[in-house]
């Protein structure tokens, strides 16, 4: 799994010396899913980072319910990389299926912690290996079978944090944490957690060299997954409706907000719900509704992954041509068809730019963070009523379903809500009428009139066949020409008001980097790593939006070689660049990371000191 | 008032103040003598005398010769041909939207029966408030005449084409996925097309009308089962379908037993007087019964065959807020600062 | 409509001069959809070509049954220039809703011929006008009102051919060849015909100067339309299951294709069909059958338009990733959405190429004559099998509904039917056993079998989620990668084994036009303007299919200046060549049509003199 | 016959000289207690006896924890586990391409009536030789217990979230739409399905089979209408369902009126006998009457719910020929030269 040539760390020190390493580690316990690990894991995260110390979680999880080999990696890291980190340097083995190889990924100079009825003790000699009855140690605590399948978890939890110095008052807070006002709950999993952290003191003597030290770094800082981020941005952004139809990484998107609209939006006066959640029979229906919605002035919205993607093709073609608002959220997954459902990729950013057969083309917004999923869900509603299009939200399963450390989000003072260019029944009789598709400011942007407004001129006839400026039916060679040049006219317009490109150029740099989404943390580490370690300075711009941002070619221009990195087979955004800016279309090279495990910085470094070798 | 032939008699006007003339939109391109356009007529007229609003109206449909007509009727109502066989779902979206518009979808039997029949199944199961009439004239009429699914089984194109496949009777359909409103009629019988009409209007939740609308063009040929004449040759009222809208106070004594009435929620009332056979639509068994007799049986069974006027519609079951959703204020649709501090407390 | 500056014509001589004009001039006829029209201009058009005159015809109809104006125009060119010319010359007023605006459309210098009760005589002066009372003329051959109506259109038939000198006797051959053993149709069209003939020998005199003359460019040629040549390519290509759902203009691909089958490919002994045509309920389960038929090993096919490949995106996904052969007939027409039915584009190229979520490539094939179409059809099954994916042919409305002249199409002696890398159970009793997903010959290709072989080790289980060679479930990082990159080496073989393009290079030419489909007949015509009128010669070539054949690079290398000229907004070939070859990029230029009617060679000529001109 | 306790008892062979291990497929990964586990034995024990040949019999499914089960079972068939809700296509195109192939499709209700609905009610219309097993559980297991088009009313998920729609009764659908064989059962009662599982192998055309399958992470629970103890405790045989194989000349005389035999295409019975109530599955409106009846009683009525052996199949209604289209040589599948002559001369 671990692309990674060298480490850091073993650079630094031979296996076996146990120099400590404090807060800059990666924790990989391996488990079964349905097993409940993922709330002895949480807890195992939370407790690090209420202890300041900068951390981040990826589960690697199957497709499927219960049973199958599951891989929850946690990285404490004190200059605060929260991608991805290739090696393993404490690995947890619980689950028999994959011990042995569970054993053989930790980098040599690690240390693994293993459920002792596996007998991995002396598998290897080039870590510190601890045996644990895990679940004996549960049994005392629950005689309940189920029950001490789930505390076995927290067993580990407890030694993990004998070993690596977490403090128990930290556990207990993430334990509460973990079971809002569930008391029995709360207190079974301590006393397991305790009941582990006793063996532990009792029986382990540490060998290996990390540790967890308090550091000041997570202060008022909120842990929170992408998809619920999203789902706060969209209820703060004035969504009123929402379709969807079920479909892993994006489900919780809807799930999340299905909770918060029904403690946030429900009217005090009336006490009836300020919005419609439904869940359709399929995603043609999701965006079908969607569309109906937009086209009769709700915010709505529709949360998918690459399959329904390409169920909406036909519908997303009328939203474009009809021009209908509507906010579509992509959390990709591995395609193509239904691929690895529960693995993450950046791979449906070429074919939605185009969906749907014809000359299409799309707004689509690139978040990249946890607080970027809270501020475009916001902007993507802004965007669609003011454009009255479709806008894509290009999410993936890292970021969608993955715990992330962020800066609380901020009240959306900053973002009114925006619903575009909507004639009132007042307009219409202060302007007597209006043409539906009249480009009126030459922004390519026509009016629209909701269904329902009091005025005899207020109707219009929506169609996806070709229309006039008035919004009659027209096959005219000039109508339909000048149509598709409004359309493209208003995509140009576009790329003012998207959210613009973020750069940091450095002075003099060799290189540029360009990447998007969440390829953006590991790249954080990986300059750093091409500076210390080759001495190399690369500026960085990270793509947030697409039709490009005027700003993009600026940066281009201004490196001789570019390197753009993003997370599937065929360069997709290396492509769309290539094609807006053909005459710097040579300097433009692609770093592809596509097995469905997130980027990390090793392997792009590596790709990059690569191609800088062979002088390219 | 004004009877004498030589001043102009006023056009009438309806409880809207309007005349019949406000209730049409753009002249028909359809081919002369198509059924759609009779049907159109009568949409006209029906909305005219019940003297709906035309702005509080979304016309929708699909794809098809049948899916351009919401263009000929209510020129000063929204309308919106969607994709091919997808109206539902746009209906519902709008409907989720505005649960004040009065919703009137029109489709075809290949736009519902054969592509759409997903869409409609789910429509129904929702009891999505929205008039969903179904022009059905057998065939796809805008691509040149082939058999749609609810071509009769022996039923012959022009070129001598059999279809060998059983219909789908959209209207049992209907009634098994708990349609509270359930009728099938004629282009051909005007007069109980527009009674149907104003009560489905009258109807809270989906309505369904299933309408005979033969193809001149391409469907209407010996051979043919739903050409106009073997329409009219089959056609059996299961009773006479009449209309008393809630604004006009005319207290009526029925027959005993010769006429049944049936309240709507706005207070309307739907007659049904009886013919030559028993019918009662308001038992689910016995109407699906008499269908499937007549189906067999080669009878055209038209009429209100099957209504329940108590069911809660979709807007309610989601508890939905009274006013639009479309045009909410930011107070209601955006929380307020504390409720963000709240849910970050929590995250911390 | 027309986009032209200047023309051929004119520019030689002045309107009303009557120096006669010989087989090489346009007429173009307005009527009402649904008035029985075509039928008349097909007999114009075959009479023309039976005098051994090059012809074409296009057909502008409106997407609505009956009551509507249509456009029929005819093009006679001793040249054999066969794309649409932008000028009229000749036109044929019957249509009182479009009259005067017909009239108009005439070039001057031009010839009218008008239903007499239209009123036109004397609304143009540099034109010549002929009246005739046209139903009245037919009223007299059948008072039938029905009837009439119809016949009216055979009486400007009869004028015509007076007019412009078409002999008598191929037009009663072409009526024949209209009304095949009708002989009461045959009699009462050909008794209208003289009809109007008489009348236009008494009443007018010729004062135009265009003629039709015997000539012998027409000898043992077809006249046949796009679609239909489809249709006798599946039927001889070995197609055996067909399924469908009906759209314009992809409807008669398969219309045909039912009577060809019917007549040709029953069993003589048995007296059952050697196929399968079924009529789904819409497109997802169109191709839905046919995957489901190419994997038990039909050779399976469907046809249909824009809007039904955005509903095929989900299934075409599945037939990449799970590698099941499918053909795919796209008879494209003007998007996005429902946009013009009865229009023609090229504008599915970009979005059928990366079809469906994540990353996707397709085999494109691009025919641009019914030729093509015949051939395209038949290897289309071969390439599909031979590379266990689904082929997408496109087609557009323009070569798909109209009618071409062609040379007879060859029996495909040299197009065996190749069922690619199939193992038989012997086979697998020689072999023991295989691996469905494994690369043996290192083209990326694998091998299947079957289902129904009856060999123990023949089954294999078939997914669209993730799998290793042995097509067992695999989520590992490193056995997704494998299978991407062998997908897309598969698509490198493929480079090598579709249809060539075919390039015309001219000895020291100034420029080069990539152009490709139907674009191809004007380009021909642009060629002569471009040498006769500016001495600019320019190189050709034509792309035939995607991914690039190698050729197209060398080509590119060796033109300073390329202009790509397609029928879309989106230079969508120019996208993929500029994708392709970034280093050349900058070489591209697109010419871009996109009106819905078939692009002409003026409008080409004029556009790259233009840039020709900047010096750009 | 070797009885004796001491050596081993060899393992019982089929007609097909295999034994019951040849029929399954690779381990499950599905929940232990699932209840489509449950269904996946008795697949494998009514292949097993009807005595299939495997390499005959195409697997096919959409996607769902149901859908994945056709991995599970004869491991010897080909398999394809299509997309979400599109299984009917890509098995109909698989008959057309081989009608000599078994179909077995598995499904969930997910699969079937949400997102599925449209392509299984045009999969039963054209009647396409087929098994067709809905495992249903109420919910979309796979993606985590949300409410499918099958919850029951009133239906709570474990969140305490009620359903309010009403279910799709598929069995209701699939006679409606004229499915010549349409059996309820549970995964729970192994003995009744295998019964109808074997019936189904020797029906000619689609045989439907719903089958009430618990999920046991998801929809177990008290206020789940989907769980065992709720299945158990309302389950109502309409009759006791036995079958005996074509190849079994055992004449068995069966008391007058107490059970009633299906004669199968094949020469294979059905017998169902009488239990508590009078039920017969031969006609259409008796069969949907009881159904209905018993849902609206809140009994889970299960067995031979409707049969007609005699409905000609799709195969039949494209007068395909006789041999697998998928294998037919060049000579039957491109016309001879000649042909093509002649073609072109019409074209002239
Ligand atoms: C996705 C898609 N597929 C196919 C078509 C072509 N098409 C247009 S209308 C139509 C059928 C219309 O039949 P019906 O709904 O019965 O309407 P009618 O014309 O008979 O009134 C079809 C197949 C389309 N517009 N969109
Ligand atoms: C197009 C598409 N949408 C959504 C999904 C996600 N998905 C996978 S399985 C499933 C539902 C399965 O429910 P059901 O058919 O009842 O099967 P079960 O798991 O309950 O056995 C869904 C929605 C998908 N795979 N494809
Ligand atoms: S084709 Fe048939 S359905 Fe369409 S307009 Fe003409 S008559 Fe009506
Ligand atoms: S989640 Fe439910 S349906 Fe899926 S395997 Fe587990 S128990 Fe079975
Ligand atoms: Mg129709
Ligand atoms: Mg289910």
């Amino acid at each position: 799994m671990s692309e990674a040539k060298t480490s850091e760390l073993s650079e630094k020190r031979p296996a076996g010396d146990i120099t400590r390493v404090i807060n800059d580690f990666s924790i990989q316990v391996a488990t079964v899913n349905g097993s409940g690990s993922q709330s002895a894991n949480s807890v195992l995260l939370r407790s690090i980072f209420q202890m300041g110390v900068p951390v981040s979680g990826k589960n690697l999880f199957p497709s499927n319910i219960a049973g199958l080999p599951t891989w929850f990696t946690i990285r404490a890291s004190r200059r605060g990389f929260v991608a991805r980190k290739a090696e393993i340097d404490f690995g947890v083995a619980v689950n028999a299926q994959t011990a042995r190889e569970d054993a053989m990924l930790v980098r040599s100079g690690g240390a693994l912690l293993a459920e002792a009825s596996l007998g991995l003790a002396g598998i290897r000699d080039d870590i510190s290996i601890y045996e644990a009855p895990l679940s004996d140690i549960a049994a005392e605590v629950s005689s309940e079978a189920r029950l001490r399948k789930l505390l076995a978890n927290m067993v580990y939890v407890g030694i993990l944090a004998e070993l690596l110095g977490i403090e128990m008052p930290e556990v207990e807070l993430a334990i509460a944490k973990q079971f809002p006002n569930k008391r029995k709950a709360i207190e079974l999993n301590l006393k397991t957690v305790r009941a582990g952290l006793e063996f532990a003191t009792k029986n382990l003597v540490k060998t290996d060299p990390f540790r967890v030290e308090r550091m000041d770094r997570t202060r008022d800082m909120i842990i929170i997954d992408g998809n619920s981020a999203a789902a706060l941005g969209a209820m703060f952004g004035g969504c009123t409706v929402v379709t969807w139809y079920p479909i892993t990484p994006s489900s919780s998107v809807v799930e999340a907000l299905t909770e918060y609209m029904a403690r946030y939006r429900i009217d005090p006066e009336t006490g009836r719900a300020t919005y419609a959640i439904v869940q359709a029979e399929d995603e043609l229906a999701a965006l079908g509704m969607v569309i109906g919605a937009g086209w009769a002035g709700a915010r709505a919205m529709t949360a998918t992954s690459g399959p329904g993607i390409s169920l909406m093709s036909e519908f997303a073609g009328l939203a474009y041509f009809a021009e209908i608002p509507a906010v579509i959220w992509d959390v990709q997954r591995v395609g193509p068809s239904t691929g690895l459902p529960t693995r993450t990729s950046q791979g449906d950013i070429l074919s939605t730019y185009v969906l749907s057969h014809g000359d299409t083309k799309n707004i689509l917004l690139i978040p990249a963070t946890v607080a970027e999923c809270f501020r475009f869900a916001q902007e993507a509603f802004n965007l669609a009523e003011r454009f009255q299009a479709p806008v894509f939200c290009m999410s993936d399963l890292d970021l969608g379903m993955n715990n992330w450390m962020s800066e609380p989000f901020e009240y959306p003072e900053d973002i009114p809500i925006d619903r575009g260019k909507v004639l009132t029944r007042e307009d219409l009789e202060r302007l007597g009428g209006f043409s539906r598709y009249l480009d009126k400011d030459g922004d390519g942007i026509p009016y629209r009139t909701l269904p329902g407004t009091a005025h005899s001129a207020a109707a219009y006839f929506t169609r996806g066949s070709g229309h006039n400026e008035h919004a009659h039916y027209s096959e005219r060679p000039e109508d339909f020409t000048a149509l598709a040049d409004r359309l493209a006219k208003k995509l140009e317009t576009a790329r003012g008001e998207v959210p613009p490109p973020i750069a940091d150029n450095v002075e003099g740099a060799d290189v540029g980097i360009i990447a998007y989404g969440t390829t953006h943390h590991a790249l954080e580490e990986c300059r750093e790593q091409l500076r210390s370690e080759r001495g190399l300075r690369a500026s960085y711009l990270r793509i947030r939006a697409l039709p490009f941002h005027r700003a993009v070619r600026d940066f281009i221009a201004s490196h001789r070689r570019i390197y753009v990195v993003e997370q599937n087979r065929d360069a997709q955004m290396h492509a769309l660049l290539t094609l807006e800016y053909p005459a710097l279309a040579t300097r433009l090279r692609p770093v592809l990371h596509y097995n469905g495990i997130p980027i990390d910085a090793r392997f792009i470094t590596d790709s990059i000191l690569r191609q800088e070798d062979k002088g390219v | 008032m004004p009877t004498a032939a030589d001043k102009p008699r006023p056009k009438p006007t309806n409880r809207a103040g309007l005349i019949l003339q406000d209730y049409k939109g753009v002249d028909s391109t359809l081919c002369a003598g198509c059924g759609h356009d009779a049907i159109t007529s009568q949409i006209i007229r029906a909305f005219f005398q019940y003297g709906v609003e035309p702005h509080r109206v979304v016309k929708l449909s699909g794809i098809g010769c049948s899916s351009k007509t919401p263009a000929y009727f209510l020129r000063s109502a929204h309308g919106f041909n969607a994709v091919h066989g997808r109206m539902p779902s746009v209906g519902t979206g709008a409907i989720l939207a505005n649960r004040h518009l009065i919703a009137i979808g029109v489709s075809g039997d290949g736009d519902t029966a054969s592509i759409g029949i997903g869409q409609f199944v789910h429509l129904v199961r929702r009891n999505v408030p929205m008039i969903y009439i179904m022009e059905n004239n057998g065939v796809y009429g805008l691509t040149k005449g082939q058999f749609s699914a609810t071509a009769d089984e022996g039923s012959k194109l022009k070129s001598g084409v059999l279809n060998d496949l059983p219909p789908i009777d959209c209207c049992i359909l209907a009634i098994e996925l708990g349609c509270g409103y359930v009728a099938r009629s004629f282009a051909g019988d005007p007069k109980q097309l527009v009674a149907l009409l104003e009560g489905a209007l009258a109807h809270k939740g989906m309505a369904f009308l299933d309408v005979i609308s033969p193809c001149v063009t391409f469907n209407n040929h010996e051979g043919s089962t739903k050409s106009y004449k073997h329409a009219k040759e089959t056609e059996e009222p299961a009773h006479e379908v009449g209309f008393v809208p809630f604004f006009e106070q005319i207290t009526v004594d029925y027959e005993e037993g010769e006429t049944r009435v049936v309240e709507m929620h706005d207070g309307s009332r739907i007659t049904l007087k009886k013919l030559d056979r028993e019918y009662n639509p308001t038992v689910k068994a016995e109407a699906l019964r008499a269908i499937r007799a007549a189906n067999s049986g080669g009878e055209l069974l038209t009429g209100l065959l099957y209504v329940d006027p108590s069911k809660p519609d979709f807007t309610e079951l989601l508890g939905m807020h009274g006013r639009p959703l479309a045009t909410l204020g930011t107070e209601l649709v955006r929380p307020p600062r504390k409720a963000l501090d709240e849910i970050m407390e929590s995250l911390k």
